[in-house]
């Protein structure tokens, strides 16, 4: 693999390579965070079992989001449930991926005039994929999955770069919509 | 279910025999409705709960915006009876409070908390009525309330998806805006059934 | 000096070996045990993936403890490991795979990995640690006094000797059918050993969120999972050589190591989890009485079939 | 320098101590360094002229009376170079204490006096001589431990060291009696295998189980330690026990033991059997185990706890020096110095925190690792080390200890040994996540910083000895040897390297390089791999919410609350007992005050008279 | 400090749902909880108000997503109720079967749940196994495998299927021979009753209190408090099936009347199947255009027996287009509120997860 015969490579391609081996291993080996935040979670336990069964492609829950690479957004997100995922995103160890199920996460859907529930989730965090439908069948969340994996090795699912990047848009979106992110009240001392 | 009929009517006797009912109406076999005054809230539901009338299924409100009132709604249930009760009583909007029932039914005390959340009426002598419970940092009138618009709220607080294409309208004579605005026009036209 | 070289340098090698064949056969369990659940299970190699996976990444630490607790951890493991015996005469230090040191020197890792868990300052990390600490409590008694009665009854503690004089009896002379009682409570403390249901209390992700694992992502859950391979390899292989008859050839190590692995994972894939004070009860009460008749029987009366 | 010499230069230094201390407290606190300092290195010219062979005569006697005789045996010089080792490291502390105290020149003054007492019953061959310094010892602390916190836990310290006191005076006399001199071998020697030798190692052991804290004579122990002033807890752990377990090695070692069962049982079967006192201390030394463990679980303030493992720590000492043999015996001997070490240097630590933060409780400290990070180590060295780990020297005398307990098939013993080793792991880790791991509290955050270099420098020579004898034990294990010969006991197998047991081979060295190599490697993978991003200790996993007081983030109090609750109502049996047994003393009290001691004196001038006439009785 | 604080969800492993449990432990026991909700506040009465009463038929299933169709019986019968409809007796018998499949997919999952707060993910997968069967039965009835829209006020959407009674009766016969099956893996394991039997104990007076209904209150009270006798619907007063009781209210006797409802739903399927007249499914709520569908004033609380209880819609027409007001009576509001704040405390953490799993909480229909 390392040429190092004639043209030693470039400290840049030799990390280049290193990536492309990274990616093989984390898109065959995605775990998922288990946050139901909406109703789109309902069709997860189907993907998991035995009817698809998600481990085949080497996809399981994990338990904190410093262990997940995947964010699955399973659904609407009210204001309250925004602030947690925002938190637990930023807690999540980089690469991380984020796949938006359901049209709510794309448009708002059923619930675009609802005083509580956001419209558009790319505002807020970067999303990789959007799985369409309300709710996707569980055919097609295995197929946004398998979507993932080609972006991963076609490095196109650069969200998490990009909430590098963007961090001030996305933050001042945040703020739009939730005034403050972290929250203190009675419950969170 | 011969003895149904007679349940309703049980209700019916007992209730109005001891207190002035504003209105009385038989839904159907299982479910009868009162409307009463304000004061008599409380004595009616030691009396049901003292029947049998233990379980409370349900409180919440209405928003009569017209009559400037809101209608607080108690159901209460009896297992061996099998006889759902509305209690029905109006307070006036502006200054809505009625006594909480927590210690008739203590099962109670969230669902006040939720009433006045979502529709701002006062519950004393529940002790912690008027914290938040399922909103956040809410920032507007109690969204319940007739008066309002949580498309308003939402479009002023969230951002809607930007289309890069126009899938409505390809060959650009309509512009995006036009064409949102008439989908407005055409849905408020569906919201009030057609009629102008 | 030189010798003292290649004899670290073989040692790493047994670790090495043990990472590789407990990872390799975890994923062949996973398939497994996928199959008892009516599903098909993920690739044998995906464990190997998991972890790579898990060294790629770019994770979080929450101060030097936290970290140094996992290389603590990681190390001390490997160091046990180095000691193992594979065969009964194949190993990296012959004549010093003595049994205190693999039971002792596993405690370095845990160690480390219960500092560095609570030095991430979450307290589910913290409850983790003490669930796995009194599970140790409970299920390390039993088995010990099971050791000591092979000790006692055939004068050395060490691995490779223990299963050559077994070898020397003859076939299937091993102590788990010689010491009937001793043998269930052996294999009931390795399943409380390798974190098996009923008794892997400590991981727990719908009580605690995976306990101690709470705060690790990237390349310290990487190690930590390599950590729990091998100290698998350790706990698995001591049963095979205390119990099992120990190996003659690596063949017949792999083998036997397979059969227990797979057979408890299939045994704990039907069972739900304990709470911990249970736990404890439950070792102190049949485990131990029957480790200190078949003590008593073996040692007093000298009933060993 | 002969040993009276250093006795009463010990002694007349603790005075000088005292004067400077009224001068000036620190001054007086340093005189202490200085005194025990002198002892440690004169005792440790002493062991080694001793053994080059020297012949100066260290026993002559100038200044004492003629009785006062001295004897500098090998079992002496081990102890007391011990034991005055842990005195000088110790008193590195003292300065920086002495604001603390009420009396700070008494207190230096009774160090001192402790120390040379000591000195006393670790030379001494006299009887009458031995319980002098014994006593002299007892009453030095009677009077240090109410500096500290509690006043009520010296007078239980004081009772049970009278009880053990008392129990010394009369094997004392039962052994003039049979020998007809006040001689320590020959008393010894006299009653040795007699009836009275049974009685007499009955009186002895009360002796050291009441000072080394064995069940059941242990309930002093953890008050006193847990409350006594923060430098003098690792003295009475480190140091004073440790006279109970050289009594214990006069009673069990010099004294052959008695009930021989392998005569009664030994036809039935193939296996060996010890004596029945043998088995009788080792169940008592068991029970220690276990009680100490469970206790030590339980407790909230980090001082109780170690003090209890103490506890814990003289069962393992009774089981090994009860088993006998080479190996128990050396594993003893060899406890007691790994637990001396790594005891002093935990409440050491100990120590070093609760100075700055003013408490010693786990549930109001945390997260003292970011500015204490030293003081951390060398807590984590002495918690391997006391839970028998390898490197360090805990295991070695653990290992030893289980040799011995495995080679004499002693199933129940074995199952508190293995119960109380596994316990310790429990216990020990309690500090170390509660007090020193966790998170950070706001209200110590400022106080807490790195301690002066003089208090570093007794916990790091400290760790580095723990380190040692695990490392390279092989050393200490040749002297003790040669105190093992001393005491008629064949000696431990050892190699240059190795340590030979009954059922195998150690070689700790081995065992300390492969676990360094291990280390290497897995800090090789770690330092190749991407640099990890460092986060607070508050952003950690809390289910996605968000909170922001430490104090709700930190598991520290009831911590093994599941096992807590399995044992909880049978723990306090002995406590429970001797409250009652305080109760009825306190009655027993009331009565002899209500029938003589009344308001009107003539009753009680009466009584007194009454009595002394008949005490006097047969004289006149 | 006494107490430390610990959270059960959002985004936990032993939370069903999205919302938050605040604990304050010491030690292991819980000393005081709070449930937290609205995480999945979607403002339902309020949409319910502004969307069109045929609208109305898609936006309600989704107010509880694990049981989507007693929201739509619950509905559609509180819609009858005002309008005064007659619902064709085919229509009756249908609705039924959809309601017991409903009952049977839930069940199902909550069985296997109890396998995630226990550990045994075996009987998950296994339940889970079947659950997507009932999945698959629904998407031939329906179009859809969770969201079903099929009862509609007025009866149901469609007829049935031709055929789909073979595909019921293979999937009853097959699930009816692995009861046992189930019961051994599930609460007859020795390690699953340790954690269940003499536990998270919900007493009687606790449930008058509460204003507990459902398994919860049957299980505690040993008398058949279920609407489906006590004041039934749809067709059950034509059905024989029993309620299971019991008087001994541990975790282990509502896991246990859960699943003997197993049994009972697969009976009440089959009489359906077997009484089930001809005729049409559906009549019309109102007259024209379904966009103009009007109902007459009044007001009307109509509620079902969910799987969790009494599942309520309190309904207020005004005559209009739309629904004035709608009030969601959500069946695990009592014990998820006030329960979790007054009966968790004294509870062991460990046991946090398995209380809100055996009580069966639903965070979605508490939030709405």
């Amino acid at each position: 693999m390392l040429s190092t015969k004639f043209s030693p490579m470039s400290k840049e391609e030799v990390d280049r390579k290193w990536w492309e081996i990274g990616d093989f291993f984390r898109r065959n080996s995605l775990w998922m965070l288990m946050y139901c935040t909406g109703c789109c979670a309902i069709e997860l336990p189907p993907a998991m079992t035995s009817a698809y069964d998600m481990e085949r492609l080497g996809m399981g829950p994990m338990a904190t989001p410093r262990q997940a690479d995947v964010l699955l957004v399973t659904g609407y997100l009210s204001l309250k449930t925004l602030r947690r995922l925002i938190y637990t995103y930023e807690q999540m160890s980089e690469p991380k991926y984020v796949v938006g199920f359901g049209s709510c996460t794309i448009n708002g859907g059923i619930y675009h005039d609802s005083h509580a529930v956001i419209n558009q989730l790319n505002k807020y965090v970067p999303v990789d994929v959007f799985v369409a439908g309300c709710m996707p069948n569980t055919e097609s969340v295995m197929n946004g999955f398998i979507d993932l994996m080609d972006l991963i090795k076609n490095k196109k699912a650069n969200g998490w770069k990009d909430y590098h990047e963007r961090n001030d848009w996305y933050k001042a979106n945040q703020k739009a919509a939730l005034g403050e992110v972290k929250i203190h009240d009675e419950f969170h001392e | 279910m011969t003895n149904s009929m007679s349940n309703t009517e049980f209700v019916t006797n007992l209730v109005e025999n001891q207190y002035k009912v504003l209105k009385t109406e038989v839904l159907d076999q299982y479910q009868i409705a009162f409307e009463v005054k304000k004061e008599d809230v409380h004595s009616i539901l030691s009396l049901l709960k003292t029947s049998g009338w233990i379980q409370l299924s349900y409180l919440s409100a209405v928003d009569w915006i017209k009559d400037n009132e809101f209608e607080v709604v108690y159901i209460v249930f009896n297992w061996d009876k099998a006889v759902h009760i509305q209690i029905r009583t109006r307070l006036d909007r502006e200054s809505a409070s009625i006594n909480s029932v927590l210690p008739i039914y203590p099962g109670c005390k969230y669902y006040e908390r939720e009433a006045h959340e979502f529709f701002g009426i006062k519950f004393p002598g529940n002790p912690d009525y008027e914290k938040q419970l399922i909103l956040e940092n809410w920032d507007d009138i109690p969204p319940l309330r007739k008066d309002f618009d949580p498309r308003q709220y939402s479009d002023k607080k969230f951002s809607h998806m930007e289309y890069k294409n126009d899938f409505v309208n390809k060959d650009g004579k309509v512009s995006k805006q036009e064409a949102r605005e008439k989908r407005f026009s055409d849905a408020d036209k569906l919201r009030t059934g057609g009629k102008k | 000096m030189v010798d003292m070289l290649l004899m670290i340098l073989a040692g790493v090698g047994v670790a090495l070996f043990g990472f590789v064949l407990q990872t390799s056969i975890a994923g062949v369990n996973r398939k497994i045990v996928g199959r008892i659940q009516k599903r098909y299970g993920p690739k044998w190699y995906q464990e190997f993936l998991d972890i790579f996976k898990l060294l790629s990444k770019r994770s979080v630490t929450h101060g030097w403890i936290f970290d140094f607790g996992v290389i603590m951890a990681l190390g001390g493991i490997i160091g046990t490991a180095m000691f193992m015996p594979i065969t009964s005469s194949l190993m990296a230090f012959p004549g010093y795979d003595n049994f205190f040191i693999f039971v002792y020197l596993i405690a370095v890792g845990m160690l480390g990995m219960a500092m560095s868990a609570s030095g991430s300052g979450n307290p589910l990390a913290s409850i983790g640690v003490m669930r796995a600490l009194t599970t140790m409590l409970a299920y390390e008694v039993p088995f010990m006094i099971v050791v000591l009665t092979i000790i006692k009854l055939t004068g050395t503690s060490s691995l490779s000797e223990l299963g050559i004089l077994q070898q020397a009896g003859g076939d299937f002379n091993w102590f788990v059918i010689a010491l009937p009682l001793g043998g269930i409570v052996a294999v009931i403390s390795l399943m409380g050993m390798l974190g098996k249901k009923p008794f892997v209390t400590y991981i727990a992700p719908a009580e605690i969120a995976s306990g101690p694992m709470v705060e690790y992502g990237g390349k310290q859950l990487g190690m930590l999972f390599i950590m729990h391979e091998i100290t698998v390899f350790i706990e698995v292989s001591l049963f095979v050589h205390l119990f099992l008859g120990g190996a003659e050839n690596i063949l017949f190590f792999i083998i036997k190591y397979f059969a227990v692995y797979t057979a408890l994972n299939i045994m704990s894939s039907v069972y739900g989890r304990l709470k911990i004070d249970q736990v404890v009860l439950f070792f102190y009460k049949w485990p131990l009485i029957l480790a200190v008749t078949q003590a008593f029987i073996a040692i007093y009366l000298g009933w060993v079939i | 320098m002969t040993v009276e010499l250093l006795i009463i230069l010990t002694l007349v230094l603790g005075l000088v101590s005292y004067f400077m201390g009224r001068f000036n407290k620190v001054y007086g606190a340093v005189v202490t360094i200085i005194a025990s300092m002198f002892v440690f290195i004169s005792v440790g010219y002493m062991a080694n002229d001793i053994l080059d062979g020297s012949t100066f005569n260290y026993n002559a006697v100038k200044y004492l009376p003629v009785f006062a005789t001295f004897t500098v045996s090998y079992l002496g010089i081990f102890f007391a170079i011990l034991v005055t080792f842990v005195f000088a490291m110790v008193s590195f502390f003292n300065p920086f204490f002495v604001e603390k105290y009420k009396y700070p020149a008494v207190y230096n003054m009774l160090y001192i006096f402790s120390l040379a007492g000591v000195l006393g019953v670790f030379f001494t061959d006299n009887l009458m001589v031995l319980f002098f310094f014994f006593e002299f010892v007892v009453w030095s602390g009677l009077f240090i431990i109410p500096l500290g916190k509690s006043k009520k836990a010296a007078v239980s310290y004081y009772a049970f060291s009278t009880a053990g006191s008392f129990a010394l005076l009369y094997a004392i006399f039962i052994m003039r009696d049979v020998a007809g001199t006040y001689n320590l071998y020959a008393g010894l020697a006299s009653v040795s295998g007699t009836t009275q030798g049974t009685y007499v190692m009955i009186l002895l052991s009360i002796s050291a189980f009441s000072k080394l804290g064995a069940f059941p004579l242990h309930t002093w122990l953890p008050a006193a330690h847990g409350n006594a002033p923060h430098p003098f807890s690792p003295v009475l752990s480190g140091a004073l026990v440790k006279l109970g377990a050289f009594v214990a090695i006069l009673a069990l070692v010099k004294l052959a033991p008695v009930g021989d069962l392998q005569s009664v049982f030994g036809s039935y079967t193939d296996a060996t059997f010890l004596y029945a006192s043998q088995y009788a201390v080792a169940i008592l030394g068991a029970m220690t185990i276990v009680f100490g463990t469970l206790m030590a679980i339980r407790q909230d303030d980090a001082k109780k706890l170690l003090a209890y493992s103490s506890v814990s720590n003289g069962g393992y000492i009774l089981v090994a020096l009860s088993i006998g043999g080479s190996v128990g015996l050396a594993g003893g001997l060899y406890h007691i110095i790994a637990h001396a070490l790594a005891s002093a240097a935990a409440f050491l630590a100990i120590g070093a925190v609760s100075r700055v933060t003013g408490t010693s409780k786990m549930s109001e400290l945390g997260g003292m690792i970011h500015k204490m990070p030293i003081t951390y180590m060398v807590y984590l060295i002495a918690i391997i080390s006391m839970a028998g780990i390898p490197p360090m020297g805990g295991f070695i005398s653990k290992w030893l200890i289980f040799q011995a307990v495995i080679d004499n098939g002693l199933i129940l013993i074995a199952v508190a040994v293995f119960f109380g080793s596994i316990g310790s792991f429990l216990y020990v880790f309690r500090p170390l996540a509660a007090l020193f791991l966790g998170q950070e509290l706001p209200q110590h955050k400022d106080k807490a910083k790195i301690p002066p270099f003089f208090m570093l420098l007794p916990m790091i020579i400290l760790s580095l000895l723990i380190v040692y004898t695990g490392v390279f034990p092989n050393y200490i294990l040749g002297f003790i040897n040669d105190v093992m010969a001393e005491l008629g006991v064949d000696a431990l197998v050892i190699g240059k390297y190795t340590i030979q047991g009954p059922n195998g081979v150690l070689h700790p060295t081995l065992v300390a390089s492969v676990f360094g190599v291990g280390v290497l490697i897995a800090f090789i993978i770690f330092i190749v791999l991407k640099k990890s991003r460092k986060v607070g200790l508050m952003d950690t996993y809390t289910a996605g919410n968000f909170i922001y007081t430490e104090e709700l983030m930190h598991y520290s109090l009831d911590f093994y609350a599941p096992i807590e609750r399995l044992y909880e109502k049978y723990i306090n049996i002995t406590e429970d007992f001797y409250k009652k047994l305080e109760n009825k003393v306190v009655d027993f009290g009331r009565m002899v005050k209500y029938f003589f001691f009344t308001n009107k004196p003539e009753v009680t001038v009466f009584w007194i008279v009454v009595i002394i006439g008949f005490l006097l009785w047969g004289d006149l | 400090m006494k107490e430390m604080k610990l959270f059960l969800g959002p985004q936990h492993p032993g939370m069903s749902g999205n919302a938050s449990v605040h604990m304050y432990v010491d030690g292991d026991i819980i000393k005081r909880s709070y449930l937290l909700p609205g995480m999945l506040h979607r403002g339902f009465e309020k949409g319910m108000e502004r969307h069109l009463w045929v609208n109305n038929i898609s936006l309600i299933p989704r107010v509880c997503v694990v049981e989507p169709d007693t929201n739509e019986m619950a509905f559609a019968m509180a819609v009858e109720m005002i309008a005064k409809l007659e619902v064709p007796e085919r229509a009756h018998y249908i609705r039924m079967i959809i309601l017991e499949f409903a009952r049977l997919s839930i069940h199902l999952m909550s069985y296997g749940g109890l396998g995630g707060p226990t550990g045994l993910y075996t009987l998950m997968y296994h339940a889970h196994t079947d659950r997507n069967t009932i999945l698959n039965i629904f998407e031939k009835i329906t179009g859809h495998r969770v969201y079903h829209q099929y009862i509609v006020p007025g009866g149901v959407r469609k007829d049935l299927p031709v055929g789909i009674e073979k595909d019921m009766h293979s999937f009853l016969d097959d699930l009816e021979s692995r009861y046992e099956e189930y019961r051994d893996l599930g609460i007859n394991n020795l390690s699953i009753q340790a954690r269940i039997r003499d536990t998270i104990m919900l007493p009687k007076e606790v449930v008058w209190e509460l204003g507990v209904t459902g398994i919860g209150m049957r299980s505690a009270v040993n008398k058949p408090y279920d609407l489906r006798k006590v004041k039934p619907y749809a067709r059950y007063d034509q059905i024989e099936f029993d309620v299971p009781v019991s008087d001994y209210s541990d975790a282990y006797a509502r896991v246990d009347c859960k699943l003997q409802e197993v049994l009972q739903s697969i009976s009440i399927i089959r009489q359906c199947l077997i009484k089930m007249p001809k005729g049409d499914v559906r009549v019309p709520i109102s007259k024209g255009q379904a966009m103009r569908w009007t109902v007459p004033k009044g007001y009307a609380y109509a509620c079902v027996e969910s799987s969790r209880g009494e599942f309520g819609y309190f309904m207020v027409s005004d005559g209009g287009t739309h629904p004035y007001r709608v009030g969601v009576r959500g069946a695990s509001y009592p014990q998820g509120l006030l329960g979790v704040e007054k009966y968790l405390p004294g509870t062991r953490l460990d046991d946090a997860s398995l209380w809100i799993d055996t009580m069966g909480v639903c965070s979605p229909e508490i939030d709405r």
